[in-house]
């Protein structure tokens, strides 16, 4: 029947147009869930959401130690050819040589944050930052050197 | 005669009808034509207006004749265009020339 | 309380009791001039301001916030921006044409704000034909957009503007229908006689569903009208790179800008003064106390307050709905809003002729 | 000194007549059509100087919201931005401007010679009302007939209009 399904389509049509209308007066009416940061007025508490990548660190304790064992498991994973890991052979007390990290190499310009190292890291050795301010005047800044200074080995890490 | 009247009324149609008779004349477009008679029909409805301002003020016939005259008017251009734009698809212009074969 | 009428009366007495009747006119003239244009500035300012919180509100965003207090002079910074930018005219345009079209669009704009009934007492031109003239004047605003289009010498511009044609033309009709099944109510073309017939109520609680279905159509044939979204066919940013005023810069691009608006704020105070009832304060019934209390409040607030009502809701469609395809647009007009703006207008009529309004 | 009306007057005829001529005269096809929307417009305005404010809204409805659009839309449809109209032939731009002179110089010499007769003094009721009640009667000074006989024009022409610009088929010829 035309004139039944004519009408029953101005109703529907008016039906949906109606809900749209809801959501963006249900918005409209409720202020506190606007999403929007203030971003540089609201640094000091800016909280960001857990799994926010922003550049990949190293974990070091509090006794300068890491757990990366230079197993290259990473420079392996990274897509972009990201990260370089110089190994040198060390001593230990048992007089063996032993391969060990001396410049976990992190190139943050190639890095699109893609998680793969970390999820390749048999060792939890590196993981994601959350700093995301990573402008810089000169471009060689952004190559960086994940291990500290002196670092070393955790103990019972293999 | 600064005082504008009736004659000033008669006079602005007057001129306006025979600018229109003018461009209807030189014109060789169709919708220039149609646009000259716009002016042509005009300018009599300001006479009519003009007459029932000034002479017959008792009556409003002049008004209603106006008021048809522009109905006509419409009924006419929407017309005289969908037969211009209809001449523009089958011969690509529409100058008065390109209608000529309508003679045979 | 509250009269505007006496201010006028004062002003008009003191300006014929100095000068000869012929410059105490010209004064008036000018005075009325200089309110019109600084009504249309602060109309401007406000409305692009409104715009753009509801919008953002809408969207879970904060707007504009940086330039002055919660950013209530944002939009005074970009009129300064737009008055000092360079005024492009391209090549190739047809120059007299081209500068002229934005001084059209604003002179229909200005001439549609005559018969608006601010106030109680409070009117540029209280014509007999009030509502006729304004769908007549209205009309004269597709003039300026095919102007544009035109002159731009640009296929965009071009094809804003014939689609705008299209569809300010159908649209009027619809528009005009719905007009006039409250002139049928009332019996009379006049701002004036349709605010006082709505004294004791107005038409859209006292006139039934017909008159209801006419504020719906009304509401979504000016919203084309005025060439808004979900029907800015005419400009299109997606599509049509802004459509008739790509070529447009600086302020003739704003008078296009501000000519929208006011534009909007027209049909809105033309809504209000049909439906709502203009500035007439809400009564109900036969309860005086709070009809005593409505009455106290100025008459101006209330016509104010109905229209920013009724431009939120035009803002509420922006920026709710998706933006119609062409031929969309033709079919919702000619297959929905006019049938039934005609049955509409055939059931008023009933309605009116048995008096079964109250 | 002039009154205002009068200012206004020669105002609205020197637009209504100067567009008109420039209306018929310039060779851009687009500029042509907006002297002649502000031509209509100057009528307008003289029906409103004369207060016939019905009629002078039906002109800008009629005219400039209906007529002017159409002309425009034909001009967008079957012409290209750019291009000048030819100029006609000296000879009959000579011949239609001596036609048209010659026209209006007879008909000025009539209207000068003839004495119209004096105004009946009241003036009728030109209210909106007034005129649709006048519209609708069927009496002697009723104009029921050719308002039917217009809207059977008008639907007759709507019924033009559609036959006209059906497109027929590309496969028949």
């Amino acid at each position: 029947m035309f004139l039944t399904r004519y009408f029953s389509e101005i109703a529907e049509a008016v039906g949906s147009l109606l809900k749209g209308m809801r959501m963006t007066g249900y918005y409209f009416t409720h202020h506190k869930e606007i999403i929007t940061q203030q971003y540089p007025d609201n640094r000091a508490t800016l909280v960001l959401p857990e799994r926010f990548r922003g550049e990949v660190v190293m974990t070091h304790t509090e006794n300068n130690e890491h757990r990366c064992t230079g197993c290259t498991a990473c420079e392996l994973a990274c897509p972009n050819g990201t990260i370089k890991v110089v190994t040198k052979f060390e001593v230990n007390a048992e007089g063996k040589k032993k391969k060990a990290v001396d410049k976990f190499v992190y190139l943050l310009e190639l890095c699109t944050m893609c998680n793969l190292c970390i999820e390749a890291c048999p060792t939890d050795a590196i993981r994601m930052a959350q700093t995301f301010e990573h402008s810089v005047y000169d471009r060689s800044q952004l190559t960086r050197i994940l291990n500290k200074p002196d670092s070393k080995l955790q103990e019972g890490v293999e | 005669m600064m005082e504008p009247g009736l004659y000033h009324m008669l006079f602005i149609g007057a001129a306006l009808f025979f600018i229109g008779i003018y461009g209807f004349l030189t014109r060789r477009n169709l919708i220039t034509m149609l646009m000259s008679l716009e002016l042509v029909l005009n300018s009599v409805c300001l006479n009519f207006i003009a007459f029932n301002k000034y002479v017959w003020t008792d009556r409003l016939d002049g008004l209603f004749f106006t008021v048809f005259i522009i109905a006509i008017a419409a009924a006419e251009a929407a017309v005289a265009i969908a037969i211009i734009i209809h001449l523009y698809r089958s011969h690509g212009s529409i100058d008065v020339s390109s209608a000529e074969d309508m003679k045979h | 309380m509250w009269n505007l009428a006496q201010l006028t009366d004062l002003i008009h007495g003191w300006l014929y009791e100095t000068f000869p009747p012929a410059w105490a006119l010209a004064f008036e003239m000018i005075i009325v001039g200089i309110a019109v244009i600084g009504l249309f500035a602060g109309l401007g300012l406000v409305l692009v301001l409104m715009e753009r919180k509801v919008s953002a509100f809408m969207q879970i965003r904060l707007g504009p916030n940086r330039v002055g207090p919660k950013g209530l002079m944002q939009s005074l910074a970009d009129t300064l921006k737009l008055l000092v930018k360079e005024g492009m005219t391209p090549d190739g345009v047809d120059r007299f044409l081209f500068n002229l079209a934005p001084f059209v669009a604003m002179i229909a704009a200005m001439l549609l704000m005559a018969p608006i009934a601010f106030a109680k007492d409070f009117q540029i031109w209280d014509l007999n034909i009030g509502v006729l003239y304004v769908t007549a004047i209205s009309s004269l605003n597709v003039i300026a957009i095919l102007m544009a289009g035109w002159s731009s010498n640009n296929k965009y511009s071009l094809l804003g503007a014939m689609r705008s044609g299209a569809q300010i033309v159908s649209y009027e009709l619809s528009a005009g229908l719905s007009i006039l099944t409250v002139v049928v109510l009332t019996g009379s073309l006049q701002i004036s006689d349709i605010v006082t017939a709505q004294s004791n109520g107005w038409w859209i609680f006292k006139g039934h569903i017909p008159v209801i279905i006419a504020f719906v159509i009304y509401m979504i044939a000016v919203t084309a009208e005025t060439n808004r979204a979900p029907f800015d066919m005419a400009e299109a940013e997606s599509e049509l790179t802004g459509g008739f005023h790509t070529e447009y810069s600086g302020m003739k691009f704003a008078l296009f800008f501000l000519a929208e608006y006011i534009n909007v704020f027209i049909v809105c105070a033309i809504g209000a003064t049909l439906f709502l009832g203009g500035w007439m304060p809400l009564h109900i019934g036969e309860w005086t106390a709070f009809n005593g209390i409505m009455d106290w409040i100025p008459s101006s607030v209330w016509f104010f307050g109905k229209t920013f009502f009724l431009i939120f809701l035009m803002m509420w469609f922006r920026w709710t709905f998706p933006r119609l395809r062409i031929d969309q647009l033709l079919n919702l007009e000619w297959r929905y809003l006019l049938p039934i703006g005609m049955v509409n207008i055939l059931l008023v009529t009933v309605i009116a002729i048995l008096k079964w309004h109250f | 000194m002039m009154k205002g009306e009068t200012i206004v007057f020669y105002l609205l005829a020197a637009l209504t007549l100067v567009s008109a001529a420039m209306a018929v005269g310039t060779r851009r096809i687009f500029r042509s059509a907006v002297y002649l929307l502000s031509s209509l417009i100057g009528i307008a305005g003289l029906y409103f100087w004369m207060r016939f404010e019905f009629a002078a809204a039906v002109q800008i409805v009629v005219y400039a919201g209906g007529i002017a659009v159409l002309i425009i839309f034909s001009v967008f449809l079957t012409q290209r931005a750019g291009d000048d109209m030819p100029t006609p032939p000296m000879l009959r731009t000579i011949a239609a401007a001596g036609a048209a002179l010659l026209g209006m110089g007879l008909v000025m010499l009539q209207l000068v010679a003839h004495p119209f007769p004096t105004p009946a003094v009241a003036e009728v009721d030109r209210s909106v009302s007034a005129i649709g009640r006048r519209m609708l009667a069927t009496g002697d000074d009723g104009f029921a007939l050719p308002f039917e006989v217009v809207s059977l024009l008008l639907l007759a022409a709507m019924i033009g209009c559609i036959v006209i610009a059906m497109r027929t088929k590309p496969n028949q010829p």
